[in-house]
């Protein structure tokens, strides 16, 4: 199956809203002047900050959930550094340069199959939009999120809505305790995809899970981006087939395909 | 003053630009990848990403750090090889209206050479930009462009075989460019395109890492902005054949101050990141410029600095 | 660990400096400009502006321009000449608890000796800056950095004189750092200090003029940052001598960066324009980084970064 | 006379107001933490926009006028650039931050005194709080304002507080047309003192004028400016004593001293 992608642009949105979750996250919610319905899950957008000396470049950011009717992107940003600390300062009615949509998306099973999402901390940020979109096909969707602590736990109400919930807290402030990579549901072989998205290590303990259980897996990466459309190659990683573009090839790879080792 | 006869056409060795716009190599991919967002046909050229005769896989990642005001990369080259190129890519990208250089790389002469007269065969590639300037290979690269001899041989043995317009790319981290710029004049070079990126670095302080995987990469963006001017200015008293000049540009005021202090084109590279409709502006921004300023004919304001 | 016996303290040849922290010459006056502002005597040094033999009125204005994350100046080394510094200057400072250091210019070799001699009189001043990179003049200045024979010749002559600590301020406007780095260390300097500013221009496309009276200047800010952190790793790696690092450094974070790539001593520039108490809070951060990162002795930073 | 002058600081200050004046001007009231009542006419500060990558340096601007009581400094602004432009967005509750006092202040007059301010522009920024302190020595003030049109006349109301105000314009919409330096009020030879500040050329033909008349002149230059305390030596102007800089020479400068041929 090959996905055709929506044509990308560059624009200034709306900001309809900016939602405080707690000091570290916050969603962002922007209105296209156009149609979205065709975003999809897995797929980013590439916010230019302002031109600060600090956040030179633009920030890729997950398109955590999309309202077409109302034509409105949500994004689930964690506050990390300069650049989202000041998206996190926007105000509704405000605007913001997005480009968009940006790279491949996770592929969706059929109706009827079982699927397993994986996010940790703001990894999380992929896979709303992914719960839904498997959900209304017909999948039955289970998520596992986890975190150090209560904090980092965020937003299950929303994925409650397409799933079951799994939580793993480090503390056992929620859920169970310990790694999410430990917590009994990954013990279950039954599932027809796992879709993972979080720290590098934590994917890769995923990774290795479900090929332990012969579940296809794909995970959401990161790398450092400049352009986010496929034409500067600074976002590689290593695949089976050489170098591939984060931004274009994916952020969605299927593990099979990488050369986590090199 | 009739502002329909804006003449924004530049010459380069025999070959005629529409306008003086053009995008830098490894900074638009192949041009496909800007099509959703620019009239490619509008650009009076475009550099395609560095090509060389054996495809390379570049390093390995990580390959960019923003800077302030900038960004280091150290893609190093990476590229499917001159064959794919001609097979491949370029039957995609030939009918474009614009003037497609390729940007051509290589560890020894002779690969600069094999590659050159590949890129010669193709009808509609115009032009090859010589990278004897790239900071972000361990063999060859920047080690041709940082010393007159070596910038000589690889200028003369591929002048031999490309009989086309060929710019020659010089590396900015060198003493004196303008004697390098001299010595690939004399050898037969049509035009002079510059700056590459600046060898530089960045650390992580708590990780007490480089933050590329190269340790060293190439700086780009507006904070080398007045050092390209510099070199442009510094080549254009030097030389006779044209510039291409770039480093940082990131709007029409911008590639106006190149062309005054001696560019005959510019090229726009990481601002397309930031902007990958920033060619199209660059492009309006000069037409508004030449209106307000009462000039029929861009080539006027080439060199065109006053005295202090 | 015990944060009341942080251990701040670095040493370049024979002297010991209670912190790397120094403010660089050409941005700090003499001192006194800052009293308002800081404790100068928690420096670990500062070196005051480029002296001269004879009164320097420098060059015309405009002497600066703004540009991305950065500035250029063309100040040109006006000063008072060595004789008002030792006589009306030196007295003011002189009780200051920290290194002074006294950055010294000249247009010929006999100039940066006779200069030098005058300074090795003053009890109060522990060691000199050799400046051998001023873009801004004329005569000397740069072009003595920009090669090996004339690195030395004004090395080897100043040091015949010249007997407490030496460190020689190299150019960046070079195509290879480390060796002429190697070649000031064979002739006796006790320390490398590094970067000056690099030569850049501004044109303001509305005038068509070039912004500063001299056309070049140059740039320093954190625009340069990744070019200095890389020649100061690159003269790490040549050279056994201490460095001191600069170029672009805003807060603790760069400071410390500096370190790990391989400096001995940091000094501030551009940045005490922004915040003249700026060097305190990098001293301030410096602390903070050890006690965090539990480091207990600073001199395990120097060179410190990890490989890849 | 030897000025004593005030320490300087470098602070965070709180915005009281941005009162805006029309489209090209704003007034930006801020509190300091201590005393300003010993801040002097001519003075100026140097404000640091904010980390932007177009406005890396502070920005100096007079000190248009002062409350001791309310510790609060008047700052009138001219929007020409991108650091002006983002100073004129700045709002009442947010901080800025501002090196100040700097520079050497205007000489005062003694009470009996005449005097005439000129001001063009944005040049009549450091004149108010002038015209203030002259009238309260008693000194007989005459201020004479201009600009292109009405529409850069702006404060005059304030300023006719503390004498008689002269308008010129050069499109005639208001005062006497033409250059301010053509107004008849500089064809008067009883002043003890002209002070100016306003374009190059204007405090220039204002200066010959004076010296016409052989009347003091003093002037506020502009220069650019790195440090804006005599630390950089980037503002150079040539003075019969060499070069002198504009930030803490002056930049109130004796007509007298200046070399402005060279
Ligand atoms: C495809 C993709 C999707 C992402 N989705 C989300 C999301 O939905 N929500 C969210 O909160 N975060 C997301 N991120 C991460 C987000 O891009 C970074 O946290 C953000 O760029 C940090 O910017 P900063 O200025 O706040 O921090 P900085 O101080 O600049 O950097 C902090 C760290 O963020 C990382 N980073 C910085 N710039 C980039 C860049 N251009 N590309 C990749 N990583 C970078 C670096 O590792 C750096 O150490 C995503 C990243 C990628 C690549
Ligand atoms: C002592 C002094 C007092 C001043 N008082 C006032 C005042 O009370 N009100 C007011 O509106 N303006 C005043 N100015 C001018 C004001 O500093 C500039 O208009 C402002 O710095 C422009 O910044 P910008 O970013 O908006 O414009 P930019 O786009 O940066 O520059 C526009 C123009 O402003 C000038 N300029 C820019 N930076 C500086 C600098 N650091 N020093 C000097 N000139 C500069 C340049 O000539 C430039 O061409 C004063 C200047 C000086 C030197
Ligand atoms: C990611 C990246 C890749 C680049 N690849 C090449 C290349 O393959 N060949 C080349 O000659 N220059 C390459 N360059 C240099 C640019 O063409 C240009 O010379 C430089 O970036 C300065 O211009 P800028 O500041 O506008 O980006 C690359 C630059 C970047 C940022
Ligand atoms: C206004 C100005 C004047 C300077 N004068 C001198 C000088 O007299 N001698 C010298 O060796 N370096 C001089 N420098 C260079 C600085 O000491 C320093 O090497 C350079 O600015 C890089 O550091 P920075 O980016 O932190 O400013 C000057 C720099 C500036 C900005
Ligand atoms: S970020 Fe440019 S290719 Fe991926
Ligand atoms: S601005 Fe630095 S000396 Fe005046």
């Amino acid at each position: 199956m090959t996905t055709t992608y929506a044509k990308k642009h560059v624009n200034l949105l709306n900001i309809i809203e900016n939602k405080k979750i707690n000091t570290q996250y916050f969603i962002l919610k922007v209105q296209a002047p156009h149609d979205i319905s065709n975003l999809l899950p897995g797929q980013f957008v590439n916010i230019l900050v302002a031109d600060t000396r600090h956040a030179f470049l633009r920030r890729p950011i997950s398109i955590y959930d999309i309202h077409p009717q109302e034509r409105t992107i949500d994004l689930l940003i964690q506050v990390v550094g300069e650049g989202t600390h000041l998206l996190s300062k926007l105000k509704a009615g405000e605007q913001v340069d997005i480009l968009y949509p940006l790279g491949k998306s996770f592929s969706l099973l059929e109706s009827g199959k079982i699927a397993l999402l994986v996010g940790g901390g703001v990894g999380i940020a992929p896979l709303l939009f992914l719960a839904k979109k498997l959900y209304r096909k017909g999948v039955d969707v289970h998520i596992l999120l986890g975190g150090k602590g209560s904090n980092n736990i965020i937003e299950t109400k929303n994925f409650e809505k397409y799933g079951k919930v799994y939580i793993a807290t480090e503390d056992g402030s929620q859920g169970e305790r310990g790694l999410l990579t430990q917590h009994s549901i990954l013990r279950k072989s039954d599932f027809d995809m796992i879709y993972s998205c979080g720290p590098d290590a934590m994917m890769r303990a995923v990774a290795n899970i479900a090929a332990k259980h012969t579940i296809e897996c794909e995970v959401s990466l990161e790398n450092m981006m400049a352009c986010g459309i496929g034409s500067c190659l600074c976002c590689v990683t290593p695949t089976k087939s050489g170098h591939q573009c984060v931004c274009s090839d994916g952020p969605v790879f299927n593990t099979k395909t990488l050369e986590w080792n090199k | 003053m009739n502002t329909s006869k804006l003449k924004l056409a530049v010459k380069i060795g025999n070959l005629e630009f529409k306008n003086p716009v053009m995008t830098a190599s490894g900074t638009f991919g192949y041009g496909p990848e800007f099509e959703d967002f620019i009239d490619i046909n509008r650009l009076g050229g475009i550099v395609v990403k560095g090509t060389t005769l054996n495809a390379r896989e570049g390093n390995n990642y990580p390959r960019m750090a923003e800077t302030p005001s900038g960004m280091l990369n150290a893609v190093g080259l990476q590229n499917k090889g001159v064959d794919v190129f001609c097979n491949e890519i370029y039957p995609r990208i030939q009918d474009y209206k614009t003037n497609i250089f390729v940007n051509v790389s290589g560890s020894t002469v002779e690969e600069y050479v094999k590659t050159a007269e590949r890129i010669n065969e193709l009808e509609h590639i115009p032009g090859i930009e010589l990278n004897i300037s790239c900071p972000n290979v361990k063999e060859g690269g920047m080690a041709f462009g940082t010393s007159c001899p070596s910038a000589v041989a690889v200028t003369h043995a591929v002048r031999q075989v490309y009989k086309k317009t060929m710019v020659v790319k010089l590396s900015p981290n060198v003493t004196n460019i303008a004697d390098i710029a001299k010595a690939v004049e004399a050898v037969g070079a049509d035009g002079i395109s510059l700056i590459n990126t600046l060898l530089a670095m960045a650390i992580n302080a708590e990780t007490r890492r480089a933050v590329l995987s190269t340790t060293t990469g190439g700086l780009s963006g507006p904070a080398i902005k007045p050092i390209a001017l510099r070199m442009v200015w510094q080549v254009a008293q030097a030389v006779k054949i044209p510039i291409m000049g770039m480093g940082g540009i990131m709007n029409s005021t911008d590639a106006i101050e190149f062309m005054l202090a001696g560019a005959t084109a510019i090229q726009i590279g990481t601002a397309n990141f930031i902007d990958p409709s920033v060619s199209m502006k660059v492009i309006d921004g000069i037409e508004d410029y030449m209106k307000r300023h009462h000039i029929q004919d861009i080539n006027s304001l080439i060199g065109g600095m006053l005295q202090q």
